[in-house]
């Protein structure tokens, strides 16, 4: 860290750094490309994965925290905070030529906080349309719904976008158009039943083979960000089963460590047990849904139908313990707010061997499959450059070699006292992807027959203060769900709710990569690698 | 040498009847007569075949699925496609803007126009024949490679992209597999002789045309059946329609009854190559007769040819079936390479083994003669 | 010669691999099915104890209610589900007392997050798992709670009720007061359950 | 028609929510007078359509996936025939609406809507789609999609379990088993 420390302050020498929980270092907005380069470069530990590009809206300032992280350890990090110079007018540089990832997030930043990053070849908002009034995560919005009313004309797609250019040393605003004019576009999506939710790809085909790719979003970005900053925090926490409603009690996990973590919450040991155990139930249903979606995607009707029918049986376990099968509201601040039924164990236990079961079958009827194997072997390549790149975790990013398990590499809960292999291939492509997700439930099987007869007897729930209030700060949780690295960052100020709340949601880098691999490939095989790389819209939009 | 002892329950008889009754007639009418009552039973029969196929489909996949299927509507949820049918039939015909419209009007009657035409020349029972050209096989052939036409009018005419993309997609697949389902009835052409398909059941009698030519016969019996699943447009080889991605293919816009031809059009598909597979290799509506064993022949001739036909072609549409709900999709270049690279040149080669076995004498009713 | 070789062993291992995916259809064919025929089980269809599918207020024999008004439900409900209007009336021996009114809450809205039944103080409501309805009309959703002239239930004296008359008022710092309480009821609602669970 | 002739299997009819409505739409129905044989008719065509009301999926979030377990092998909503889903809105008589709708999705389900074919119905599934639920104070959300489309069947849930839907799409097979389409125009 010393060595780092002293990297920074020879980039940029006015740079502030603090130790806090993470180390963090501001700079101003001009010199921030520029120490995010060195530290990209540097060959010692190369900072080269974003995990989390969060707009600000600071109060006098807009600004932007970086939260960067080494590939070769993901459990280094440090955060990078600048703020832009003008509130009126706020400009950045971009950091997209370092981070891919950045793309999409930096779109979102100009969404939802109207700030524009320079350099950034696409600059259209992300979530709103582009006739939106206002900009919703300032703290001075406009909420008033008579300047956004609901309309029910359908607007016209303009390939075109607004950038914002750096050209010998001057800004030069101007556009750039998306598509050539003579492409042939299709709309998949926003209603399209293989693009797993509302997302919605303008594709350019030349014949069967993608050409090009836009990605639209938005479809169902409900502002979970700017409602939570009017909640409280144990209000807060039935939005995270919404945004990834197949990882929800995961989700819902990493909300309550942050609070946790910042409140100095201590949870007691039955309920680290019985998340844990709920966690790597739901991972297993998530990934059962991903296996079923996906051979769906393909055109294997009877097995999703297979996929779902041992998916059912860990929804009557969650339906049991805490009254809800998709959506389960289990975690609250401290604890669970369900103590496990009778049977619990029974279940869970007679539910292991027929998954195990199960797995086999499906590796009779689908992984070897020669059709399937057509449809899913060198298809879809993501290098492991390109993985980190664009910051791809969970089993996609690991499908290309690249170790990113949270539970692995930052233990938390009682991850560290669990034995688990991490589950690693090195071919990048969809079939590697759709293994590692079986390999996976496999897993977490061998986890849960690890906890399930040793659940310490004990509270299931910390008392908590009365209103929840963290102290002032910035705080940062990162958590293992089903789709890869999920984030929580809380910009706190004191009160009971927060200033700023934000997710940072695996699924965005999911599909801020399918452009890229779905380059030069079928149409067909632009569903198989949906299906494989299993995003889940609501978690994009947020 | 056909059967020669009394079966009540065939059908025959019937068609004998309206055969004489109306001789008395003068030609014109006779003819007209005939054809009219004709016309008529077989759109009948292909009405009631496709709902049954489309219950049974529904009840088959379910099965297959670890469900129960329709069990709500009638006992065992048996009118399920009859509700269907009113349903479909009161629906609503949506008029679109910026359509061909004659084509696209059009293109769904050229889709189920085919397959009757197709349907008509089958033989279901003895006697139950339409017309028995003595050229049956190159006319089945011939015909329903019609129904592509209707295919590509919708997705051409119908001003939608993933419509036209599935067009696109069904006239490749079509001419490929087109090639490859000649060849195999080709070959079994060489093995009996004959293209009329009456002549082709008779000589059925003892030996199907499937352990006639052993070897061959059983690869152009593989063959055709692939590449006629292939030319119906069913699973795995749904390409033009592939729900998951291109919504509903080239019949995206059409809704109503027009939706429904195709969609009747598509399981009739799968009854005609089921039915054409058990006329050219399973011996048609033959009973299983064996050389020699009196008793068992009479026994087996009691249950009539018609039913025979059905349960043979029942046996061949569980097949698909069961190929269709195990299998995903293929893609449009597996579609092809497995056509092209693999199917046809095994077809070639078929072909001249099969013109070898017959010429030398290796066909089973060649070589065991008294067995046959 | 070795392209042959992996031409022939490509299409016998693909028909193999074809084969084998069909045997496990197959086999399904014949397994037992595991549908559950919702509506024809409807007298033997087993509903989790805890599923939430709507908010019920428990009135005794003597149609009397535990809900006190205090309206630290309405507060805690991240997204105004429910609507508790109260009165101040007069009892005998002079002192003003609030009483509930009506409890409305909205099924159509309601995100079953259980904030509401672990933060109530006197136990007054809680999820039931009725899960029959659907309408035609959307008003039909939004629900009174109590009963038609339903009252509270008298405490005995002992039992000090909590401070609940205050938040009604403040509506801006609501959840203070409740909170104390909310703990007790955490661990006070799941405890009987527990004890099979951990024997070892 | 009434009422108390309207049967579904597996439930008596007084054990349905909401029976007023239907009450009410029957007289609407019936004010316009009844034909004996139109009426026979009707039923037998009203039969058809409630049994074989195809569903057109438009699924934005959560509630899609509660779908799904409804379609899949454990609930199996086959059984009514339902399971032949359209994914073309021009082949579907009912769509299903699961899921938030937000601002930039507005103009589209409106527009998937005109597409389909009469006689259609609207199913609303889950909170979100009925008011806007957990998100209705959010600036880009719509708060109820009978703010856009009409609806016929509300199913509340957040999201409802299977057997929740199977008994809103019986409530709207008892609509459907009303409805006039010789004698009036109803829709």
């Amino acid at each position: 860290m010393e060595k780092i420390k002293k990297l920074i302050l020879d980039t940029v020498k006015d740079a502030v750094i603090e130790e806090k929980q993470i180390l963090t270092v501001t700079v101003s907005w001009d010199k921030l490309h520029l120490l995010a380069k060195t530290l990209k470069d540097n060959a010692e530990l190369p900072f080269d994965f974003l995990v989390m590009l969060t707009g600000v809206d600071r109060g006098e300032t807009l600004g932007v925290n970086y939260l960067i992280s080494s590939s070769t350890d993901i459990s280094v990090e440090v955060i990078l905070k600048t703020d832009a110079a003008d509130r009126e007018n706020p400009l950045i540089y971009t950091v997209t030529d370092l981070y891919e990832t950045a793309h999409l997030n930096e779109r979102e930043a100009f969404a939802l906080l109207g700030i524009r990053f320079i350099n950034n070849p696409d600059m259209r908002r992300f979530f709103l349309n582009s006739d939106w009034t206002g900009f919703p995560l300032r703290k001075d919005y406009d909420p008033n719904p008579e300047l956004n009313p609901v309309s029910i004309e359908s607007k016209e797609i303009i390939d075109i976008t607004p950038r914002i250019m750096e050209v010998d040393g001057k800004l030069v605003e101007d556009t750039a158009n998306i598509f050539e004019a003579d492409d042939y576009i299709i709309n998949i999506g926003p209603q399209h039943p293989s693009t797993h939710g509302v997302m919605h790809f303008r594709t350019a085909l030349d014949g069967e083979i993608i050409k090009k790719i836009d990605v639209h979003s938005g479809y169902i970005h409900r502002g979970i960000e700017k409602l939570s900053e009017n909640l409280t925090y144990p209000q807060i926490l039935h939005f995270t089963d919404r945004l990834d409603y197949l990882s929800a009690n995961i989700n819902r996990h990493g909300l309550c460590m942050c609070v946790e973590k910042a409140g100095e919450i201590e949870v007691p040991e039955r309920a680290q047990y019985i998340r844990v155990i709920m966690d790597e139930l739901q991972r297993i249903s998530s990934h059962l849904l991903a296996w079923a979606a996906m051979t769906n995607d393909l055109g294997a009707t009877t097995a999703f139908i297979y996929g779902m029918r041992e998916r059912e049986h860990i929804l009557e376990i969650f339906d049991k313990t805490c009254g809800g099968r998709l959506i389960i509201n289990q975690n609250v601040i401290g604890g669970v707010m369900f103590d496990i039924y009778n049977e619990f164990q029974q279940d869970v236990k007679a539910f292991i061997p027929y998954m195990r079961e199960k797995l086999k079958e499906y590796d009779r009827f689908f992984s070897h499959n020669v059709i399937a194997l057509g449809r899913m072997i060198g298809i879809g390549n993501m290098t492991k450059e390109e993985t980190i790149s664009y910051a791809v975790t969970g089993p996609a990013g690991r499908a290309s070699g690249w170790s990113c398990d949270i539970r692995k590499h930052q233990p938390y809960s009682i991850y560290g006292q669990v034995d688990f292999k991490e589950v690693i291939r090195t071919e990048g492509d969809s079939y590697a992807r759709y293994l590692n997700r079986l390999d996976e439930i496999e897993e977490s099987l061998h986890i849960i027959e690890q906890l399930i007869d040793n659940i310490p007897a004990g509270e299931i729930c910390a008392k908590t203060k009365a209103i929840i209030k963290l102290p002032v700060g910035e705080f940062y949780q990162r958590i293992e769900t089903a789709k890869g690295e999920f984030g929580v960052f809380i910009e706190s100020r004191g009160e009971k709710q927060p200033w700023r709340l934000k997710f940072r949601s695996p699924s965005m880098a999911l599909v801020s990569i399918m452009p890229l691999i779905c380059k030069d490939e079928k149409l067909s095989d632009f569903i198989g690698i949906g299906g494989s790389m299993d995003y889940v819209i609501p978690d994009i939009d947020r | 040498m056909i059967l020669n002892y009394s079966q009540p329950l065939e059908l025959d008889g019937v068609s004998k009847a309206l055969d004489t009754s109306l001789s008395a007639l003068p030609d014109f009418w006779r003819i007209l007569i005939e054809c009219v009552l004709v016309g008529v039973v077989i759109l009948t029969t292909y009405a009631v075949i496709a709902l049954i196929l489309i219950y049974a489909e529904r009840k088959i996949t379910a099965f297959f699925q670890a469900r129960y299927g329709p069990n709500r509507v009638g006992k065992w949820g048996l009118l399920q496609s009859v509700a269907d049918t009113i349903k479909i039939l009161l629906k609503e015909i949506i008029r679109i803007n910026n359509v061909d419209r004659f084509l696209f009007f059009a293109a769904p009657f050229f889709m189920v126009c085919a397959s009757v035409m197709t349907f008509g020349a089958i033989a279901f029972g003895k006697g139950l024949l339409a017309v028995d050209f003595n050229i049956g096989v190159l006319y089945v052939t011939a015909v329903s490679s019609l129904g592509i036409i209707g295919v590509l009018l919708a997705g051409w005419s119908s001003n939608n992209k993933y419509s036209m993309i599935g067009a696109m997609r069904s006239g490749a697949q079509f001419v490929s597999y087109e090639l490859s389902a000649g060849f195999a009835l080709m070959t079994i052409v060489v093995l009996t002789g004959t293209m009329q398909f009456s002549e082709m059941i008779e000589k059925q009698q003892y030996c199907w045309n499937i352990f006639n030519g052993h070897i061959s016969s059983m690869i152009a019996f593989v063959i055709y059946i692939i590449s006629g699943h292939a030319e119906t447009n069913r699973g795995p080889f749904d390409l033009p329609e592939a729900e998951s991605e291109l919504t509903a293919g080239y019949h995206t816009e059409y809704s109503g009854i027009q939706f429904g031809f195709y969609y009747l059009a598509e399981y009739l598909n799968m009854f005609i190559i089921a039915g054409i597979a058990t006329t050219v290799f399973l011996g048609g509506y033959m009973p299983i007769q064996v050389h020699g064993w009196e008793g068992f022949n009479q026994v087996m001739n009691y249950i009539p040819s018609y039913v025979w036909f059905f349960s043979k072609t029942g046996v061949l549409i569980f097949l698909s079936l069961w190929v269709r709900w195990s299998f995903p999709r293929l893609r449009i270049d597996q579609l092809l390479a497995l056509e092209w690279k693999y199917l046809l040149p095994i077809n070639l080669v078929n072909i001249v083994v099969m013109v070898i076995l017959v010429l030398t004498g290796l066909t089973l009713t060649d070589l065991f003669p008294s067995l046959f | 010669m070795d392209s042959v070789s992996k031409y022939f062993s490509g299409l016998f291992t693909g028909i193999g691999s074809l084969l084998k995916g069909m045997s496990v259809t197959w086999k399904e064919l014949w397994t037992p099915k595991v549908t559950r025929q919702y509506p024809e089980n409807r007298e033997t269809l087993v509903v989790s104890d805890r599923f939430r599918a709507e908010l019920v207020m428990p009135h005794d024999a003597n149609n009397e209610h535990a809900c006190t008004a205090c309206g630290i439900c309405q507060m805690n409900c991240p997204n105004g589900t429910i609507v508790v209007t109260s009165q101040i009336i007069e009892t005998e021996d002079g002192k003003k007392k609030k009483i509930l009114d009506t409890h409305q809450w909205d099924l159509g809205m309601c995100t079953f997050c259980n904030l509401c039944v672990i933060t109530c103080p006197s136990d007054a409501i809680k999820f039931d798992n009725n899960f029959e309805n659907a309408v035609f009309t959307r008003s039909k959703l939004i629900q009174k709670l109590n009963a038609e002239g339903s009252k509270l239930r008298e405490k005995k004296k002992e039992e000090k009720p909590t401070a609940e008359a205050k938040p009604v008022i403040e509506v801006k710092a609501p959840v203070a007061d409740a909170k104390p309480v909310v703990e007790k009821e955490v661990i006070a609602k799941v405890k009987p359950e527990e004890p099979k669970a951990e024997k070892e | 028609m009434e009422l108390k002739n309207v049967k579904i299997k597996g439930i008596a009819n007084e054990d349905f929510n909401d029976n007023e409505y239907l009450e009410d739409y029957i007289k609407q129905i019936e004010a316009s007078g009844v034909n004996l044989v139109f009426g026979k008719l009707d039923e037998l065509i009203n039969w058809g359509r409630s049994n074989s009301l195809w569903p057109l999926i438009y699924a934005t979030s959560c509630c899609g996936i509660e779908f799904m377990a409804t379609a899949a092998a454990h609930n199996d909503f086959s059984r009514f025939g339902y399971e032949v889903t359209r994914n073309s809105p021009r082949q579907a008589d009912m769509m299903i609406v699961c899921g938030t709708l937000v601002h930039k999705m507005a103009p589209l389900i409106k527009r998937v809507y005109d597409q389909m074919a009469e006689p259609k119905y609207v199913v609303v599934m889950g909170a979100c789609a009925i008011s806007g639920g957990p998100f209705i104070n959010s600036y880009h959300v719509v708060p109820g999609i009978d703010t856009i489309i009409p609806v016929d069947v509300y199913v509340p849930g957040c999201p409802p379990r299977p057997e929740s839907l199977l008994y809103g799409l019986m409530q709207l097979q008892r609509k459907v088993k009303l409805e006039k389409f010789l004698g009036n125009k109803q829709r």
